[in-house]
This record gives C-alpha cells, structure tokens and sequence, in this order.
C-alpha cells in the first residue's frame, strides 16, 4: 500500500463529507473516515462490529491494490474481495450487500454500455444503504478507456483473385442422386399427405365423439344395474363381439375419466374386473331386480 | 499511362467474372480510350513475359485468367461456377426431361425458381411457356458443357443412368 | 525452371485464399526447394515489372494479392465480407490489442457488440473470457485476411502505422 493511495482515499471520503449536510450520513461518513485513519496510523485491530469488519476489508483491498477512489474496476475488485471473504470469518451478509452492491453497479454500468447513450448518465443505486460508498462510484464520468488510434487508420481486405471453374462430371452425377433421392422423399410425402386426406374423410371426429358418447351412456347405464362392488365385465356384455368392442371401448374411457377402476389379477388372460368409483354416498345405484320391478308396466 | 495501366490490372485481377468495358471505365475512372490502350498493353506484358496469366476478350467482356495449358494447376483452389444446389436441379432436370417448372418446385422445394434463373442465365436449360408454368429443358450448351455426345434427351438420359452405373 | 515458375505462379493466382508450402506442392508436383525458389523469382518479377499485384508471405502462407495502394480499385469486384463499421472495429482492436470488449463498448459504442460477432464468426478475432467481460484479440487468420505479412500484435500494429503514413 502506497500512503498516496491511502491519501487519496481519505480526500475521497473528506470530499464526501463536505458535500453533505444530513447528520446520519456525517455519522457514515465519520465511520468511514475513523477505519481509514486507522488503517493509516497501522492500527490493524479486527474490528467487532461486523459492519466494520466488512468495511474494513474494502479499505485494505482499495488501499493494497492501489486502488483509485474515484474509479475502482469493480470486476477485479470484486473477485478480489471474494476470495478474501472465504479466507477470513465475516459477516456474509454485509458482505454479500458489498458483492451485490458490486455487482449493480456493475450491471447498471453495462446497461450503460448497451443503452449506448451518448451522454453518460450518473451512476445511480438505490438498492443498498451504503451510500457513501456508492458515491465513491459515482462518478460524472464512466470510467473511460483511453485509445490511442491514428485517424485515418482503415483496414481493408487483401484482394485476391478467385479463378472460377465449370462444375465437374462427378459434380453433376453426385447432384443427380441427390437430387433423385429428395424427389422420392417428396413424392411419399405427398403420397402419404393424400392418404391422411382419405383416412380424415372417412372418420369424421364429430360422428366419431357423438357415437362414442352414446356408447358409453349405454354402457354406464348397464354397470348401474350390475350393483356395487367389484364386477367381472363379462356381466356387461350383452351380445356379440361388437358389443364387446363398444363395452370395452367405453370402459376404457369410463376408466380413463376416473368413474371406474379396471384391473386384471392374472395375467394375461385373466378375468377383467371393474368397480365403480363414485362416493356411495352421492351415488345412485339401483338394485337390478327393483329397478327392473321399476320398469314393470303397472298392472 | 503506367498508373492507368496499374488500375485496369487491379481490375480485371479482382474480378473473377469477365468484365464489361463499362465496369472496367467505372471503376477505374478512365476514358474508354485509355482503358482501351491499358488493355492492349496489359496483354502485351502478360505475353512477352510468358506468364501463365493471360488478358482476354471473352466476346464484348474482358477478363484475367489462366491460359489454357495452365488451368490445370489452378482447378484445385478454383471455384465452381454453379452452386451445388444449382446443379442438382439442373440434373434432375436432364433426367426427367420434359418437366413442369411447377412439378419441379412441388418435387424439390421451391428454391428451385432461384436455380431456374441462375441455370438459363448459364444457357444450360431452356424454358419454353406451358400453361401458367415453364416446361423445362435441357439446352444445347448442356451437352457440350458436360462433355455429354449428344444433346438428344434420350441419350443424355441414358449417358446418366451409364454414368449412375460405372460409379 | 520457367516451368516451374509458372505452375506456381498459377497455383498462386487461382487461390483466392494464401497457401500453405505443402499446397503448392502438391498442386505443381514440385520439390520444396523448387517451389521455394520458383516463389522467390515470382515476387521479384512482379516487382520489378511494377505490377499492382504482390507475391506475398503471410505467416507460413504464400499469396498472390493487390499491393495496398491499388486494392481500392479492386474492392468493388472483389467478394467483400465485411461492412465498414465492422472493419473500423476490427482496426480498433487491432491497434490496440489486448482489448476489453466492454472498454471498446465505451469508446466506440455498442454497436461494437454487432461487428464483434460478425468478427468472430470471420475468425478475424479471438476473445477469451476476462470476469465479465471479454478480452479481445487479433486471430491467426486475421493477418492473413488483410494480407499483412505477421501475425504477431507489435508487427500489425507497425504495419497499420506504416500504412497510414504511406495514405
């Protein structure tokens, strides 16, 4: 560390200082100035208030590296201050709103850059409280890279000639098989687009949802009959194959819907049970027998 | 007259199409008369010093390039004129002869509209108006840019499917 | 021997991107010691004539471009890559590699974001991650690119002052 640097720190919080009036950020700013001066007069006592100790390693790092007050390169100082977190015990979260506080600048520093504005805003952060330190940062000017390039300094390309040459024998024969072999992939595409057409005429899905809805109005109508409990679905058929297509099929969506569990217990020929799932107590089963005497013509 | 001579030079060397007196007095704001003058000198030079790089006249185009005896050694880092797409519609083309541009676009994409021009620019096919498309075929230039016999369409053909065969 | 000088000098002039010895070997079946000196009388010969064209040595590569001063006349016809932003980009860098991306920002904007990629997609410039930033610098094939003879950063940033003290 350089007593320069250390000088040039404290003009920095001094020239801080002078600039306000409101007394609790005199009281920042004299803390401040209280770790600074003591970091001059080589008092390297840890301080106990965890604030403190968080401060006190940025002053050691801006000092030690020589830093520039009034232009700190955050990137390397943050890293910097990282690693020196993980070998020291602090308070991770003052810390961390130093790394975050860091690290907003830095973000808005590159939206800057993005924004790509002509005129340099002031810097301005209101996400952390350490204000004074923000000002540090704050400066009228965005740290500026001073290039050194000679005005008329104009690349341009070498130029070369490009001799051109007619296309090959090989060339035009290996773009033929190319060619053929994507005109066949294209040809069975069309081919098959028009057998979709077909297929799509045929099973209209609004006749096809219409039917199955009445298929399985039916066939919900028949498992009400059967009682509770489980129930073999043999006892549901009531015909030929067809009708067991149509009863399986509506079982299967029954089942889907969460109005009946199917299981199987061997497989894979085994007996298919079902069972219905509705709460008993909202259910409206009917015996078979009463809902037939139901049905009976009334003598 | 070395400095006008020096400018057509840079021209005709950068280009690597043949160039139209028009472009080459563009170019080099030179007189007609002086781009003339340059020229016949230039191709004086490139002779008598017995360069393998020659000036010529291409029809009403100027153009730098490898005498014939040399073009060989340059054919490795030399460009194809057509690009590869180009040219594989160009051979489906030949193959399938007489085609409907529109038959051609549903079988290859549409980019084929963009081959089309660039392929008749080149005088390899010929377009003739059928219906609202193009019918498509092969020109006579195809046959002798490909070292094909014949410009019939049956025999270049079957000059593919021998082709096709041998590789 | 003439023979040889103009197999190469065809090699040479077919190739619009500069060759490696090998290359040039294997287009002209040469020996290295006559492609070596085939290349020596070349170069000698088109400066002595005065041409507008150069036999040049970038890095380890041989090419055959304009000379500096004559390649404004070209450029029109030649297949340029780049937009002119782009390229003051690429001088910025050049001139005052290593570079930070976020301090070129600075300086000349963020349009700098656009050419930095069209630049990297070119190859023309290596950038290596610094934090949050990147650090930028000339890549081999920049050199060879702008047919600057070296690709180390002191001999581009001379050469760049050179040619804007001839301009």
């Amino acid at each position: 560390m350089s007593s320069s640097s250390l000088e040039g720190v404290l003009g920095h919080l001094m020239f801080h200082k002078s600039l306000i009036d409101e007394s609790d950020r005199h009281q920042k700013l004299d803390r401040y100035l209280s770790l600074a001066q003591a970091y001059q007069q080589g008092d390297q006592v840890v301080p106990r208030d965890p604030v403190d100790k968080a401060l006190q390693m940025v002053f050691d790092l801006v000092l030690s590296n020589n830093y520039d007050p009034w232009d700190i390169d955050l990137i390397s100082f943050t890293d910097l201050y990282l690693k020196k977190m993980q070998q020291s015990e602090v308070n991770f979260i003052v810390a961390g709103k130093l790394v975050f506080m860091a690290w907003s600048i830095l973000k808005l520093q590159s939206e800057e850059v993005l924004a790509a504005n002509d005129e340099k805003r002031q810097l301005f952060c209101s996400d952390w409280d350490f204000d004074v330190l923000e000002d540090m940062y704050a400066t009228d000017d965005v740290p500026c890279f001073a290039a050194d390039v000679p005005e008329q300094i104009d690349l341009c390309e070498a130029v070369r000639h490009q001799s051109q040459r007619p296309v090959s024998l090989v060339e035009l024969l290996d773009a033929f098989e190319e060619a053929r072999a994507e005109a066949e992939v294209a040809d069975a595409r069309a081919r098959i687009r028009e057998q979709l057409k077909v297929v799509d005429q045929k099973y209209d899905p609004r006749n096809h949802s219409e039917d199955l809805e009445k298929d399985v109005e039916m066939v919900w109508s028949r498992i009400m009959k059967c009682g509770n409990g489980p129930i073999v679905i043999d006892d549901i058929f009531a015909g030929g194959k067809e009708d067991r297509v149509t009863v399986f099929i509506s079982l299967l969506f029954l089942a889907r819907n969460g109005k009946i569990a199917l299981w199987q217990d061997d497989l894979p020929y085994g007996q298919i049970f079902m069972e219905i799932k509705i709460p008993w107590d909202i259910g409206t089963l009917e015996d078979a027998k009463a809902a037939e005497a139901k049905q009976a013509p009334v003598m | 007259m070395d400095e006008a001579l020096r400018a057509v030079e840079s021209v005709l060397f950068a280009s690597s199409r043949p160039l139209r007196m028009v472009e080459i007095e563009g170019a080099t704001q030179l007189s007609p008369d002086v781009v003339r003058k340059a020229i016949a000198r230039l191709k004086k030079q490139y002779d008598e010093v017995g360069s393998s790089i020659e000036v010529v006249k291409i029809g009403v185009r100027y153009s730098m390039q490898l005498r014939k005896q040399y073009s060989n050694y340059g054919m490795p880092f030399a460009e194809v004129e057509l690009p590869k797409d180009a040219l594989k519609t160009a051979a489906f083309i030949a193959y399938n002869q007489p085609v409907l541009q529109s038959d051609l676009a549903k079988s290859l994409g549409s980019e084929v509209y963009e081959h089309i021009k660039l392929l008749r620019e080149a005088n390899l096919i010929a377009a003739k108006r059928s219906g609202h498309t193009f019918m498509l075929t092969t020109s006579k230039h195809f046959a002798e840019y490909f070292g094909i016999a014949s410009s019939r369409k049956e025999d270049i053909k079957q000059w593919m499917d021998e082709q096709t065969r041998k590789s």
